[in-house]
């Protein structure tokens, strides 16, 4: 077997090594794309006191959400959290801790932390709650915030295509934050509706390269839609 | 009278371009893509990752791996590109998307926006909402002019706590079209039928009236 | 005709409004990925005083090369200049300003134009003559220095295959500093192998969309090779 | 007998471990490549924008489009991807390669390395080498132990401008495998048929030597 092969046997061996009061890094926006299996797996593991960075939060009886609902989780770093009664419920009773980020601060957080930035300036949230505490500079006449990267413990990843070398393609918007979540965790571990050996993909196709992936498994996905619009045949 | 939601979004997509890429956010600002000019094309930017968004699937077409940022079920357009977060905000801070549409609590003369939450009420986030004010240089709030209570939505200091600093110039709201410059706000339009006085009177920020303004062509 | 069709008529069209003294970003590592053609209508227009962003300033009579020779350059921004006889000539005698930059860094700077950061802090070149001047600063007992983006009036990239809308693919090591450089232009210019119709791409392989792109044109390329290394069949 | 240049590489093949992606710089570093124990995979990075560097093509596989760092023609590997330069670079400035091995001019004993400038000399640029070496946890430098006039390149501080700072550990010279702590040179072992007192004399920073070092096993 190769080195570089990164398919595990089962979703407990996905997940081997967390431990409670560690950091999470996931892929998804909204139900989007996000790593179910492996939510759930966490869920079943019952690892307490942990942090989320997520664009969101799940509902509240699917995604992130049924972590929320065993008190899993003790603070979360998300852009929107509208979508989840229980998480309302905890945020404003206090026994969760909410850090509020704009969506493409979180993104930049995430790339940043895989990219070896420790920390960037950034204009948005300057002048608001966000920028409260944080750097104010001035470049070009304009003011910007210092934003530094969060890296996690794990990282947990949703693609589509893998290869066994954890070459990754994603599904479209289905992508959304998981490139950059693939690269911020100290251990990588992501699930794929498909895998491929490795050779079978395009080189030049590939959306996050293998070197990012410590572990991968083949999972099956329920995908529920949160906002199901749909127009009638012959509508505009 | 004021304009209805739909009006609101008629006038917003009269300051469309032909090769614009537009980024609307919920609400009326999604209304906007209902009124673009047959002559013109645009293309929409869903800040998820998705530029080029489509129509709403029918029944056949659904996949829930398509989503714009309001988690609604959506197509690609001809010609659409879809990429991660990263890079849509790289975009988006980067000034490259051309007009942003978004609604707003309140506005203020210093072109201050708050919009995305109300202490101890509302806290569902910001969003990319933070980041779109931040990030474009073209920016239209929508909003009524006034709440239902009559309190104007137009302040010389916003009370809420801020989405961005200084960085808005137009507002359209179901009154008026009105400009920020220099620290006020300046009435370029009225609604047809509305009394410029009616606008004054829910206009708390200092309002200047030169005249020129016109009606708006709905 | 669309408002997003990017395709101009020719070359003069392409670089209209190129004026001396302007800094241009350019795409292509060494030889490979270079827009060759765009390139040599500078050097035809005879613009001057250029400030030119690029790993590499190409070799005495290919890529940016023909531009010094011409003494269109003024200052150059780059990783590594050591293909180039009469680069080295100007470098030395002061007739050409030279900012040598780490290759990530510079690639970093480039992305960071584009993505409306204005400065970033990284470990590479702290301690070194590329930090002199630079603030330093500490992140978890780390030394890094910041970096500010680089912006350019016009960036030239070569793109692989485009459609009309100016959404385009890079083959192979010829992506290397195009997408970036794409992003980092306030006019950005491409010229392509192949231009498609808008919409027979997979809008999930497109490397970079055509919302950075200002101008686009269907060259042909000699795609000049520098290192030309092989092993005879049997070889390992 | 000082190693040759393939003895050095094959050396610091030794301290592949199968799965290793590796990031191997230009001269003798390029050939440790040959010397991949027939046991294990790794995989090369290039610096432009490849991980999975293959051999170099045959006369019908030549590709413009497809060089490595050091602008050479190559081939893929299997399982290779492709990338810009900015991934490339947040790969290895984000820790991802698990080991960097690279040439110098001169290290010393704090872990300095300067190898890309001689000034008034050879001004070619640095390339990715700054990068690499504030990214890498995990460096080896391959380089003569003294000059061609009997200097030695392993110094007390580095006389030459600094590639790095305080970021080398490790060093694979024609005699010696040495490694860095606290600010001194340990070495760890001779080439075969090499003396210490030999080293000791080509040393100019201060070299600690134990009772376990070792002969090199080629």
């Amino acid at each position: 077997m190769s080195g570089f092969n990164k398919v595990v046997a089962s979703y407990q061996e996905a997940l081997a090594g967390l431990e409670d009061n560690m950091t999470i890094i996931a892929g998804g926006f909204g139900l989007c794309g996000i790593p179910e299996n492996l939510i759930q797996e966490i869920k079943r593991k019952g690892t307490k006191g942990l942090t989320v960075v997520s664009n969101n939060c799940g509902v509240d009886d699917f995604g992130l959400g049924v972590l929320l609902k065993d008190r899993q989780i003790e603070k979360i770093i998300a852009s929107y959290v509208g979508e989840n009664a229980e998480f309302e419920r905890q945020m404003l009773s206090g026994e969760l801790e909410v850090v509020l980020t704009p969506q493409g601060t979180l993104a930049e957080k995430m790339r940043a932390a895989g990219a070896g930035i420790p920390a960037f300036y950034t204009a948005t949230g300057y002048g608001t709650p966000v920028g409260e505490g944080k750097e104010v500079r001035t470049f070009n006449d304009r003011n910007y915030i210092l934003e530094e990267s969060i890296k996690g413990d794990f990282a947990i990843v949703k693609a589509w295509k893998a290869d066994t070398y954890g070459n990754l393609i994603y599904r479209k918007t289905a992508r959304n934050f998981n490139p950059m979540a693939a690269t911020a965790g100290k251990i990588t571990v992501v699930e794929a509706e498909e895998i491929v050996p490795a050779g079978e993909l395009d080189p030049d196709q590939i959306h996050t390269p293998g070197i990012y992936v410590d572990r991968l498994i083949q999972g099956t996905f329920e995908k529920r839609i949160e906002q199901r619009t749909i127009r009638h045949s012959g509508e505009q | 009278m004021a304009l209805t939601r739909e009006q609101m979004a008629m006038r917003v997509a009269q300051e469309l371009q032909d090769g614009f890429y537009v980024n609307l956010g919920i609400g009326i600002p999604t209304l906007v893509a209902n009124y673009v000019p047959s002559n013109m094309e645009v293309m929409l930017q869903s800040e998820n990752g998705l530029l080029g968004m489509g129509q709403f699937p029918t029944e056949e077409e659904i996949d829930a791996d398509l989503i714009n940022a309001g988690k609604q079920t959506v197509t690609v357009a001809k010609g659409a590109s879809i990429f991660s977060s990263a890079e849509s905000f790289a975009m988006i801070r980067g000034g490259h998307v051309d007009l942003t549409v978004l609604g707003a609590f309140e506005v203020d003369v210093h072109g201050n926006i708050a919009s995305y939450m109300i202490p101890g009420k509302l806290i569902k986030g910001m969003g990319g909402a933070m980041d779109l004010v931040a990030g474009a240089d073209n920016i239209i709030v929508t909003m009524t002019h006034a709440s239902k209570h009559g309190e104007s939505k137009l302040l010389s200091q916003c009370s809420l706590p801020l989405t961005g600093k200084g960085c808005i110039k137009k507002i359209l709201t179901d009154l008026a079209y009105i400009e920020i410059i220099d620290g006020k706000f300046h009435l370029l339009e009225h609604a047809p039928g509305v009394e410029i006085e009616q606008i004054k009177a829910l206009t708390a920020g200092e309002l200047v009236v030169s005249e020129h303004v016109k009606e708006m062509n709905i």
